[in-house]
């Protein structure tokens, strides 16, 4: 029930801006000032309504998070270009043209695909509503056939059930926009270099993809990769590939340069317990 | 889809409905149903015996009227060899699975699919055991969601179970079963991992549970 | 109690009796009911949509033929104007009340938690079910907003899962669950309406979704 239009409603109706519809986006407020005008929706009433849709920008601005005012924005640039375009005198079809009918065509067609969903909206609404009216039958088995139910299988241990119930606890992220996706997590070469250093050495030889089943993001396996390589370079590991992208064997092989090398890395990544010669199993997972 | 009526329903129905006057209208809109459909549609529902003077309050009818139409109702499922039978056990009314059916119904339970727990229940189940004694509301807090058939499976599952009641609202209260702590193989709720150990970081000192807005 | 044969069962019924043949004796002792009687004894207990092919195992006869008695039941309920109603949902069978006796119903059963969803919701939840599997920029780029939130109030909701990951990009792809079925109370996907239907004729031909430049 909590989500970005809520939240905005919210902001808006106590906030200074009482007059002032939330609009989910610009298609949303697009259709209603079609609507408002009683128009069909067509490339017409889409001219038609151009000057509202921007003087409703004006006034949403200094409320709206960037990402909320870029999807108006594009759409304002585009319904602006078009209007500017009838205002000049028409010229030779040129690229230029081409390219303006294009984007008024997709915003257009994208306006209509909208409000297909919104259709599609109003009738899951209806769907639900209607749904809710019809209670399915959702009763504990008879005392007599209860005792029948197969043994329960919880499926996980004491450490599996406290960590579920952590995730069961935690408290839900309040919406945010969320930015995770711009910083993926930085993977360090040398620290993996690192690991890898101290896996082949209790293992003795390995391969790439078992050495990689843990690495869990594409980017740490790629960082291993080049940790890889550059433990080759230092002379501390070889490599074997029977065929073109076939498996690629990993062996330790050592050498006092490479475990100087690798000791300063360590020390540098801060990963020297599991570097230290004696480390057992690294307890990376 | 649901307004059928009663001009095509068998003689034994016919009974029925001349003693059910079908001027009474509650105050919701939408053409109401005759009271055998809705007491049906009660019956349904219920997963306790429910007495005849609960029934009527809720149709609206003489508790006499409701023993009738209860006592036809049971009679017609007879007679017409239905798979379920109702029965008046303990004091009230309940829908049971018929008893030449129980071959079927067993095997049914026996080999269903229901030894696992879904991830629902196991969430719901892992919520009781870490804030124990804990009511339907509150869990439906952390949730989320509304848990209250997740709870009746788990109460059946024999792995949770009614243990109090809170002082000012009488809501039911629900702990762990030593069968739980037995399926988990501990040996008692104290030795539940330390939920700590495992949640995010900014929650890890609070143990109490931070999102009960219901 | 339970043993009443059909002799005096109303002409409904049967029809139904007809296509039951009665010489099945599984393993166990006693006078077995019909196929008919045993089905619905078995939906009286089962608390999620069951296929046919488990009934069918259950009461060992053909699946067709279960199918078929499951339908014939369903029509029977809807005939005699019973107060609940078999219905086919989310894959399976599955006891339900009547819309009608809801007011009644709802005395009963409180659901009231199950909230409402926005606007915002509802759309997403829409482009998701027609275009699943779906990543959040593609939904964001349909609806001209940032769909994060939503996205995780849908997921809380268990209305839609994360179901693949896109190859390229690694971005995770969402659908709807069997869930979202149930509380639409459809069996499958499928039987979403066309968008074409809500498309004017020369967009109606292209169901793929606008290049969405985001």
């Amino acid at each position: 029930m909590t989500d970005g239009a809520d939240t905005a409603a919210e902001v808006t109706t106590s906030g200074f801006h009482v007059h002032l519809d939330v609009f989910e986006g610009p298609f949303d407020l697009l259709l209603s000032l079609i609507a408002k005008r009683q128009l069909d929706v067509t490339l017409v009433a889409l001219a038609q309504v151009t000057d509202e849709f921007i003087a409703h920008i004006r006034m949403g601005e200094g409320e709206w998070d960037l990402d909320q005012a870029t999807g108006f924005l594009v759409v304002a640039a585009t319904l602006l270009d078009l209007k500017v375009a009838r205002l000049l005198p028409a010229v030779e079809e040129d690229d230029e043209d081409l390219a303006l009918l294009e984007a008024r065509d997709l915003l257009f067609a994208r306006l209509l695909q909208y409000r297909a969903f919104k259709q599609i909206a109003g009738l899951f609404a209806a769907g639900f509503a209607r749904e809710r009216r019809r209670h399915p039958r959702a009763v504990p088995l008879e005392p007599a056939f209860a005792t029948l139910l197969p043994e329960v299988l919880l499926g996980v241990g004491p450490i599996e059930f406290a960590a579920l119930a952590a995730r069961a606890l935690a408290p839900r992220p309040t919406p945010i926009v969320a930015v995770d996706h711009l910083h993926a997590p930085k993977v360090s070469v040398r620290e993996q270099a690192v690991v890898l250093a101290t896996r082949l050495r209790d293992l003795g030889a390995a391969t790439f993809r078992g050495l990689t089943t843990d690495a869990g993001a594409t980017i740490v396996v790629v960082a291993r990769f080049l940790a890889l390589l550059e433990l080759y370079r230092e002379g501390a590991v070889a490599f074997e590939q029977m065929t073109p992208l076939g498996e690629l064997h990993v062996r330790w092989v050592g050498n006092p340069d490479a475990d100087a090398e690798l000791q300063r890395w360590a020390h540098e990544t801060g990963e020297h317990d599991e570097y230290d010669a004696s480390a057992q199993e690294p307890e990376q997972t | 889809m649901s307004d059928e009526h009663d001009d095509e329903a068998p003689d034994v129905l016919d009974v029925i409905h001349d003693t059910v006057d079908a001027g009474h209208e509650p105050e919701l809109s939408g053409p109401l149903p005759d009271a055998r459909t809705a007491l049906e549609a009660v019956l349904l529902v219920v997963d306790e015996p429910v007495a005849e003077v609960v029934l009527a309050q809720v149709l609206e009818r003489p508790t006499e009227e409701v023993g009738r139409l209860l006592a036809e109702l049971a009679a017609e499922y007879d007679e017409q060899g239905r798979g379920f039978d109702l029965r008046h056990v303990s004091g009230g009314w309940r829908l049971y699975t018929r008893e030449s059916c129980a071959p079927y119904v067993e095997r049914f339970v026996r080999d269903g699919q229901q030894a696992r727990l879904t991830q629902a229940a196991l969430e719901t189940l892992a919520v009781v055991a870490y804030r124990q004694p804990v009511s339907r509301s509150r869990i439906g807090g952390i949730r989320g969601v509304n848990v209250d058939a997740v709870v009746r499976t788990l109460v059946t599952r024999g792995l949770i179970t009614e243990v109090d009641t809170e002082r000012e609202s009488g809501a039911i209260l629900y702990g762990t079963t030593s069968y739980f702590l037995e399926r988990l193989g501990l040996d008692a709720v104290d030795d539940l991992p330390p939920l700590s150990d495992y949640l995010p970081d900014p929650y890890a000192l609070d143990d109490e549970d931070v999102s009960t807005s219901t």
